[in-house]
């Protein structure tokens, strides 16, 4: 059976180490946090200046000054340290992060992700922390369904969406498979409801044995 | 010099058509909105505005945006589920948007404050971001040539402030304060507190007061 | 990854000949004594040493110099009334001297912390430290093409730090320390106190966990 | 008569405007802080990482963690603040500091300063903060004697030790004169116990009126 949401944030928590520095990105990955449990030592960072941040809280218990990277309300854990931008994004550029885990538009066989703008000529353009991540981030891995509503594949042969960062991508989880990516290539690593043959059949991405 | 402590409209009174000016906050957190309404009470318009986002609902940033006070913004993250006001000055061709990775954003201006000329960085490097810019391979890695970005004024929102000018922040709402303060010929502090001199923890002051030159508290 | 609690021998156990060695301290304030001399029982020889001064005295860096284990200073102000063991050394040719200006030091080293390639500094522009080094004039202004400098290892002194390795400082000993644990692979920080998580200020954390992978309490 | 090290040090002192940030170099220029008035408002820095530096204190009073640029025990002033060594070089290097008075072994009618080498063969080099100072500081001033003990000037059409950094001297207090040094040239600004004339003899370079 194919992963739910639920389900694959809970196998990208698992996979994380014990005691890593881990920033989740806006959206989806966000939800990874609520899977990792307190012993496992892992610490988060938002680019927005904090280390040892909690999780998502209320609008009831929220304190404005103390959002996450999507501008959401979260807690403070014993042992948080707070600095400005400029420290925030030495900390990620500097490659002192562990792991990132972000969502993605597309992830290429060579490890490029796109995440940022689908090149739509009347999209309004943002960027945010992503393109910083995808350079600085020990490990970076992407989190995303593995084809498009319409049934396209965003594990692809080379990005057609503008680029966030190039050769950066070391795994892939999505809903049918998860996939370790480096220099020699792509492997999947597990399969979650779907057969291998089928798995090859509906991507153009060479898979290693 | 010596920090002077005034109200919002005369702290912000020199500035001028045509000027940049640092607007801090990550969203509403650490944003001044007191001192953007009084820049927008004051009337300087052809502004450049630098911040992180283009302005959240109809206050602070949105508001300044919506009085047509601004000539272009520069900023990592415009497009947000309330930045209806920026979204529509844009698709009507009212402003322009010089869009900047954070982390440049922030090291820019640092590097403003930290009289550093120009930085190679890693980041965007092989992105659209990176296109007709010079670019050096070090150590066998590639990195952009990135330039300062400069203030003329900075406003910026911290928690507590001593009479000479020294800042504390809180929590998350520290965000580009800090770096905004070093990169802007003068710098405007919105507080929610004016303490004596002595009663801030000289280890813990995030931003000394040689880089704050006006103080306003808005309680 | 976690912050290990040791004792200063384990804690240099993995410095390997060859290495570079980044030793924190203004002089004597903020001098890693005590690891520096469990640096000096361990053995490992042939060190590269980046730190402010070439030692003072007779103690800590100065007894590594004497030790004969260091093949090469980096540093600003090798020459004081008290560094006559550099000072022997230097003179009888046993070791090489790279000087760098003070804040060079710092910059390059925040840069290797900080992912920046390279940087294009003010400092020394005319004089011998930029003899033969690439310049570039920008905006009008002449600066200096800088490199980063990283460091295999780096030993710092704090005043506490908790059980997750946050660090705070005290006074003046705060000075290359900060900037020393982002720049090293491994970061081993001697502080006179360990506390319990959360016992820390968040706001007044200078070093995050992060940059910490080791730490000695020397009471 | 000529002004002794104390009436110097008070000179420049008074030049000092209300509420400077300063750097007083090692040595001499030290002594300058002793002359400051509370009034005042002047704020001193030291680039080992404090602003809000109070008087140098004697062995007895001696806290070693925290000491000036010299190594010397040092108080701290209610609203001091301390930063780490790079936050400290930007705000020297980032043109922060109002003022900053350092000695000099010579100083060009240009402005170029040299005061961390003599160039002599045998001599151990070190610069510490001095290049950073020269060219970050608003104002260079300089406190020298005019004179070297064998009586060669120390203003000098051209510097003949290595520099420390280009043309960024403005002023020069020395014991006998008062230079204030801009695109222009030099001027004398006030002389003490010397003839206009006697210092324009004595002097190479060019003086305006």
């Amino acid at each position: 059976m194919a992963l739910d949401k639920n389900e694959l944030a809970r196998l990208v928590a698992g996979d994380i180490p014990d005691g890593a520095y881990v920033n989740l990105g806006i959206g989806q990955p966000t939800s990874i946090a609520r899977h990792l449990s307190p012993d496992s030592g892992v610490i988060l960072h938002t680019e927005n200046g904090m280390l040892g941040m909690g999780e998502v809280v209320g609008d009831e218990q929220a304190d404005w000054d103390l959002t996450n990277a999507g501008k959401q309300p979260v807690t403070e854990l014993p042992g948080a340290a707070y600095f400005h931008h400029a420290d925030s994004f030495a900390m990620m550029r500097g490659g002192h992060l562990d792991v990132c885990v972000m969502g993605a538009f597309q992830v290429s066989a060579g490890g490029d992700l796109a995440n940022w703008h689908t090149g739509a000529p009347d999209a309004i353009p943002a960027v945010g922390g992503a393109m910083d991540l995808a350079a600085g981030a020990k490990q970076v891995w992407v989190m995303m369904t593995l084809f498009t509503k319409s049934g396209e594949p965003k594990l692809v042969p080379a990005c057609t969406y503008p680029l966030t960062g190039k050769a950066c991508v070391t795994r892939v989880y999505t809903e049918v498979a998860t996939f370790h990516i480096n220099a020699e290539g792509v492997r999947v690593a597990a399969t979650y409801g779907i057969e291998a043959g089928e798995l090859a059949a509906r991507l153009d991405v060479k898979l290693l044995p | 010099m010596r920090t002077q402590t005034v109200d919002a409209l005369t702290a912000v009174k020199e500035v001028k058509d045509g000027d940049t000016v640092l607007v801090g906050g990550f969203g509403m957190a650490g944003m001044p909105v007191e001192l953007i309404d009084a820049l927008i009470e004051h009337g300087a318009g052809d502004l450049t505005i630098v911040s992180n986002n283009a302005g959240n609902g109809d206050t602070g940033l949105a508001a300044l945006l919506a009085a047509g006070r601004v000539r272009k913004m520069v900023c990592s993250f415009p497009r947000q589920s309330d930045s209806w006001v920026f979204d529509g000055l844009y698709r009507a061709g009212k402003i322009e948007l010089e869009l900047v990775p954070q982390g440049n954003l922030a090291e820019r201006m640092r590097a403003a404050g930290a009289g550093i000329g120009a930085f190679y960085c890693p980041t965007g490097v092989g992105t659209p971001i990176a296109e007709g810019r010079e670019t050096r391979v070090i150590d066998g890695r590639e990195y952009v040539l990135e330039y300062p970005i400069r203030g003329d004024v900075a406003l910026i929102r911290a928690h507590v402030a001593d009479r000479l000018g020294n800042l504390v922040y809180r929590k998350t709402a520290r965000n580009f304060g800090p770096v905004m303060a070093t990169a802007a010929t003068v710098t405007i502090a919105q507080v929610s507190r004016i303490v004596e001199v002595g009663e801030l923890d000289p280890e813990a002051v995030v931003t000394p007061s040689i880089y704050v030159n006006r103080l306003v508290e808005v309680a």
